[in-house]
């Protein structure tokens, strides 16, 4: 298998903060893969600047061979990256079926014109746009509450309908930052399945942020583990678990490790 | 009451309607706040008289010229603050609306400060009403497009909207640019109204009359834009001794609309033709609208539901 | 050579206006990320306040100050709790603020036509009108008051927060008010404290201008060179702002003294374009990227 | 009409009630029948304000025996004082020939209204002034801005209009055609310009003048150019020519450079508030020129600002403030409202008698008999002799009073008209 993303040296600062230093991992096509690491450790900054949220201080940021750090987040978003939030970022007053509709825009090509005149090439997109939200509702069980919302969904929900909103993009590598944040067991291993199917079905590659260690372990091929902007380890979960350098910054730090894993 | 005065105030109504329109598409879909929307409603005032008179185009083109101009001058200002935090941009707004009267007011050739005079009468109701509806219309569907829901998606939420692939620069000026094209062609229809132009008339307080009838209709609804943009021209004119409190009380609804209810009117609601339909209808029984999808069920994707 | 220093004394002098009122404004916008554009309107009560404080009230001149100090104060807690609260707690969009504020001035400028009426009102001489004379330069008496006072605002404020156990907590609210919260600070005390400094500020600054011009209720429209001005020097710097505002002043009196006076308004805008393409964080701006 | 403003309220009260409780999001079905009067609610909001609409003309239905006379001016903003004082002083003297019997037998009704110094407002005004009103003849506006765009209404109503202050030349002719409708009891820039020049140069020797004018004003403009033309053609020089903004309040930058041009008379036409804080900062910066003004000038508060400041300056004005029958006026006016008469005042008494005149003579209620009339006034007014020129609409050979502040005086120099 090919790697789908390369990050070489990557290092960002902030003013004299170095949030991000000299990182370095690679992604395989078509796996699940974990970016772990103490709270602070410099993982959301990593997929801004994935994402070109931020501009990257130096390194680079290698999709399919081509450089992606430093461009717009759409243009990242067009050649096939996209993400979901810590904090989630719904489109929070309109429905869940505006949210996906929403994302699903690339796919049609009317213009501003065809819009206004409802041309034949309007009908034709938005009717597609129609079909593929609803699909994607289908697919990740929001069907019944298009008309919902985003904002009054439940918390679980929310989550869901950002990871559709995302897919909705049609990705070929999708970043999920925390997506297990606030949920319980139960929630957590419905997600777990589901991570599992939008590999297989969106023939999409994952990378994911994430605390529950179990669910990182449970289904992440490959684990990088940053701590204070470093990577600390890279390998299989047996590998990194594991590994004494991570079991000493998550004992220093984050007590639950043990519990979980 | 007699037609002739009413009819008066239903032009006016149609002028700010056109202007509120495209600031509603700038403010309420896209989520930018501008102070100086009437700067462009001069430009496009007197765009549209220079090139009716020296240029002697016919009446409707003159007005779109207008509206053009207006919308080509908003792009540098779009293009150079828009890729910046909010404030940027309404200080800029602020500087372009101060600034825009003051080279009219130096401009010799348009009458400078002491105004241009003699302009033919040509606005009616008919084509104000025209101008109007046809805004409207053209307003209806391209908020309910993929264009619109960028929009919408970018005062949502933008960089959950940049990260799905909206060019969120590109759609801000489109933004911009469409609601400066409305006030431009606003401005024109004022000045054949009026028959006169003066940069006075187009002080920041036309501008904050103009978001204040975007923001009573309800951000985010064309309906309620209709709505406000009407209440809010004719009831002063009715209410007159109640002018010197007028502001004051615009002033205090602002704060109490954004703190306790900020869809304003309509609630981000559309009132459509299926919600007319409703109306008739028993109650509960509505189904919801259609899916955003084609015709005139795509206001009732985003319609009343229940 | 007289004339060319005349008009930086003239420059300098309309710039420590702006900048009085533009460390208000920029404090706000520094802590609460927001421009709080209903500032002008704070400053202009603030200068009746001191009016009916000297005229009606006859107190002594620092009484009147502080008075109107204090109530420009209490008026800009008033607005934050009233217009801004609800909306904070809430994290309203952006968008919500800037219309708030706007409402905001509106109702503040309009009140007071409505009450006090439309038509200005001229302070009491507090200070002689004669300004003193260096060879064939005049310096006025209350340029010099304003100038030193906006000098001392601005370092008083530095040390405030740089210095201070109460600054740190200003400042870290700034930095992430849910961080700040979770360690212990009263983000609603902190806010409610920077409004209150920032309608002292305003107050003073109101006060000032009253005595120098005069007192109007449209008198916070000038308040829109002090945003510009802010811009210029980046927006949430406090040095920035003072030194956007005298730079802004002084270039507006070159403008007109040097060039045209007709035009200087536009040249001030087409300096905050220029601005904005060439370094968009204005002079002293820091480099902030949004937090995802 | 109180019903409808009731019934108004409580359709907007139902539609906040249930749009908190549809926030809330109940049962479906409650949600459904709550939406409903949601609907309900609009659609009675909108019928009570479109019945509003109808029915608030009750209350100016017209009585008979009376003619009915309209004003039109700012009563809100800061031109409002003015405003109010044009206002007052209409209603005074029709007060006064309804204690006297009347108009041709017929009482004076006046109805003024606001224009909110918006010009869409004043020809909202005028529009319902001519047509539901119908009143016979408009006084005012008391500003061009708002007197041109007025005209083309009064065309199609045939109503004329006499403006109090609107000294634009536009007001009544454009492009060389006069105005059918229009009139005025003022004289216009050009003549106000040329005043001030031929006084400043002819009678006070001056040579080099300065202008110091505000951009953003119509007025302010119109008077620079034709104190400037006038001044040039008589052979002075203009040594410096600066501009300053409405809402400006600093003007040294402007005075500093035309204190290096070293003028002897600084011409400032604009409003007195403005001319108080220039007159001030001129002073501190050293400037001794004479100081010189048009009719934005006249007002206690100058004085009050700047009585120093100003001492020895010039201000050409439309009347002599102590001439008898001025004086008269002044009198009557304060009794009766217990303020002063501000000078809006004087020409709005004037433009009031144009009125009167033209109906005795036409004879008749008739405006276009009146408008005919109007057209021959030669009547003497408190500003001085109106003789309404059938060409220009303007009372052409008008003196202006030339007045000099003495010591915080406004004094009545001589009456002039430029050669």
């Amino acid at each position: 298998m090919s790697d789908i993303l390369e990050v070489r040296h990557l290092t960002k600062r902030f003013g004299g903060l170095t949030a991000v230093d000299d990182v370095s991992f690679s992604v395989a096509e078509g796996s699940i893969a974990g970016l772990i690491g103490p709270n602070g450790a410099g993982k959301t900054t990593v997929f801004n600047l994935m994402t070109g949220i931020y501009k990257v201080t130096s390194g680079e940021i290698m999709f399919e061979g081509k450089p992606v750090h430093d461009l717009d987040p759409h243009i990242v978003a067009e050649m096939g990256v996209t993400r979901t939030f810590q904090n989630i970022r719904l489109f929070r007053r309109l429905s869940v079926r505006d949210n996906i509709l929403t994302a699903c825009h690339g796919r049609a090509d009317y213009n501003v014109a065809d819009s206004i005149l409802h041309t034949p090439r309007y009908r034709q997109g938005e009717r597609r746009l129609a079909t593929e939200s609803e699909r994607l509702m289908d697919l990740m069980n929001l069907t019944e509450v298009a008309s919902s919302r985003a904002s009054e969904l439940p918390y679980g929900l929310q989550r869901r309908l950002e990871i559709a909103r995302a897919l909705a993009v049609r990705p070929r590598l999708i970043l999920l930052d925390e997506p297990a944040a606030g949920m319980n067991p139960d929630e957590t291993m419905q997600l777990m399945a589901l991570i599992g199917r939008i590999r297989d079905e969106f023939a999409c590659t994952v990378l994911v942020i994430e605390h529950r260690m179990d669910l990182i372990m449970g289904i992440c091929e490959n684990i990088v583990v940053l701590n204070f902007g470093r990577k600390l380890a890279e390998g299989s979960p047996e590998v990194v678990q594991n590994d004494p350098a991570v079991i000493e910054a998550y004992l220093g730090a984050h007590e639950e490790v043990s519990a979980h894993a | 009451m007699n037609w002739f005065y009413i009819k008066g105030i239903l032009i006016l109504c149609g002028i700010n309607l056109t202007a509120v329109l495209g600031l509603s598409l700038l403010t309420g879909f896209t989520g930018l706040f501008s102070f100086g929307h009437a700067g462009f409603m001069a430009v496009g005032g007197y765009a549209a008289v220079w090139a009716g008179l020296r240029m002697g185009l016919p009446f409707p083109v003159a007005l779109l010229a207008g509206g053009l101009v207006a919308g080509i001058v908003s792009l540098p200002i779009g293009r150079l603050t828009l890729n910046l935090k909010g404030d940027y941009f309404c200080i800029a707004t602020l500087g372009f609306g101060e600034a825009i009267r003051l080279v009219l007011d130096n401009v010799q050739t348009f009458g400078g400060a002491r105004g241009w005079a003699g302009i033919p009468v040509t606005t009616t109701l008919f084509n104000v009403t025209l101008a109007a509806a046809l805004g409207t219309f053209v307003m209806v569907r391209l908020v309910h497009s993929r264009h619109g829901r960028n929009m919408i998606a970018i005062r949502e939420e933008e960089l959950a909207a940049r990260t799905v692939g909206i060019n969120a620069l590109k759609y801000k000026m489109m933004s911009l640019f469409i609601s400066a094209v409305y006030a431009g062609v606003a401005g024109g229809l004022q000045a054949y109204y009026l028959g006169f132009l003066q940069p006075k008339m187009f002080s920041m307080t036309r501008s904050t009359e103009l978001t204040i009838m975007v923001i009573f209709g309800g951000i985010g609804s064309i309906s309620g834009t209709v709505l406000g943009s009407i209440l809010l021209t004719a009831l002063p004119e009715l209410l007159r001794a109640f002018a010197l409190w007028r502001l004051v009380v615009y002033g205090a609804s602002v704060i109490f609309i954004m703190i306790s209810r900020p869809e304003g009117l309509m609630g981000g609601k559309e009132i459509s033709i299926a919600w007319f339909r409703r109306l008739l209808r028993p109650v509960g029984v509505g189904g919801a609208g259609g899916s955003g999808g084609a015709g005139g069920a795509g206001a009732g994707g985003r319609g009343v539901r229940q | 050579m007289a004339q060319l220093i005349q008009q930086l004394i003239n420059g300098v002098s309309i710039g420590s206006v702006y900048a009085l009122m533009a460390v208000g404004y920029s404090l706000v916008y520094s802590i609460m990320n927001f421009s709080n554009f209903a500032h002008g309107g704070v400053i202009m009560v603030g200068s009746y306040l001191g009016f009916y404080l000297l005229k009606a009230a006859k107190l002594p001149f620092p009484t009147a100050l502080a008075g109107a100090a204090l109530g420009a104060a209490l008026l800009a807690v008033i607005v934050e709790r009233i217009a801004y609260r609800p909306l904070r707690t809430r994290s309203a969009p952006f968008l919500y603020f800037i219309i708030s504020a706007m409402g905001a001035s509106m109702f503040i400028e309009n009140f007071v036509v409505a009450t006090i009426g439309p038509t200005f009102k001229t302070y009491p001489a507090v200070f002689s009108r004669m300004p003193f004379e260096i060879g064939p330069l005049y310096v006025g008496r209350i340029d010099v008051l304003i100038f030193v006072t906006a000098a001392v605002c601005l370092i008083g404020l530095v040390y405030f927060i740089d210095r201070t156990k109460l600054g740190k907590a200003v400042q870290a609210t700034s930095f992430n008010q849910r961080a700040a919260s979770l360690m212990g600070v009263n983000t609603g005390l902190v806010v409610t404290l920077v409004f209150a400094i920032g309608g002292l500020l305003a107050g003073v600054a109101g006060v000032l201008f009253g005595m120098k011009y005069t007192v109007y209720p449209q008198m916070g429209g000038i308040t829109i060179k002090s945003f510009i001005a802010a811009v210029f020097g980046g927006l949430g710097s406090l040095p920035g702002a003072v030194i956007g505002s005298l730079l802004l002043g002084v270039i507006e009196t070159m403008v007109s003294g040097y060039f045209s006076s007709n035009y200087r308004d536009l040249i001030s805008f087409t300096l905050l374009i220029a601005v904005l393409v060439f370094r968009p964080i204005g002079l002293m701006g820091k480099v902030t990227e949004e937090k995802a | 009409m109180r019903d409808f403003l009731d019934l108004n309220w409580i359709g907007l009260y139902n539609v906040a009630k249930v749009m908190r409780v549809y926030g809330t999001r109940q049962s479906i079905w409650e949600v459904g029948v709550l939406s409903m009067n949601f609907r309900r609610s609009v659609i009675l909001t909108l019928a009570a304000t479109a019945c509003l609409l109808l029915t608030s003309s009750v209350g100016f239905a017209s009585l008979g025996g009376t003619v009915k006379l309209g004003w039109i001016g700012s009563l809100t903003g800061d031109q409002a004082v003015w405003g109010q004082c044009e206002l007052n002083t209409v209603k005074m003297l029709a007060e006064e020939i309804n204690a006297a019997g009347g108009l041709l037998g017929a009482k004076i009704q006046v109805i003024g209204y606001d224009t909110r110094g918006d010009a869409m407002e004043a020809v909202n005004a005028v529009r319902r002034l001519t047509s539901q009103d119908k009143v016979v003849t408009i006084i005012g506006p008391n500003t061009s801005g708002h007197a041109i765009p007025i005209s083309s209404v009064l065309e199609e109503m045939k109503v004329p209009d006499i403006a109090t202050v609107a000294t634009n030349p536009k007001v009544t002719v454009v492009d060389g055609k006069v105005k059918p409708f229009n009139f005025r009891v003022c004289f216009i820039d050009p003549y106000q310009g040329a005043v001030a020049a031929g006084y400043a140069y002819d009678v006070l020797k001056f040579r080099k003048a300065a202008v110091l004018y505000d951009v953003a004003d119509d007025y302010s403009q119109g008077l620079t150019e034709f104190f400037i033309s006038t001044f040039t053609q008589k052979g002075g020089q203009i040594v410096a020519k600066e501009a300053f903004k409405f809402g400006d309040s600093d003007f040294r930058p402007q005075l500093s450079k035309i204190k290096a041009a070293n003028p002897e008379v600084i011409f400032m036409p604009y409003f007195f508030k403005e001319v108080a804080l220039s007159a001030n900062q001129a002073r501190e910066l050293g400037i001794k020129a004479t100081l010189m003004g048009g009719d934005g000038w006249p007002s206690e508060v100058l004085i009050e600002m700047a009585a120093d400041a100003v001492n020895g300056s010039y201000v050409v004005n439309h009347l002599d403030f102590d001439d008898p029958d001025v004086a008269d006026f002044k009198a009557r006016y304060t009794k009766k409202y217990g303020l002063a008469v501000e000078l809006n005042g004087f020409l709005a008494h004037d433009a009031f008698l144009v009125f009167v005149d033209a109906v005795k003579r036409a004879n008749s209620f008739n405006p276009v008999a009146i408008r005919d009339a109007i057209e021959t006034t030669k009547i003497k007014g408190i500003t001085g002799n109106i003789n309404i020129d059938k060409n220009t609409h303007n009372p052409e050979g008008k003196d202006a009073a030339i007045i000099k502040i003495v010591n915080g005086n406004y004094v009545f120099q001589q009456k002039y008209s430029p050669k």
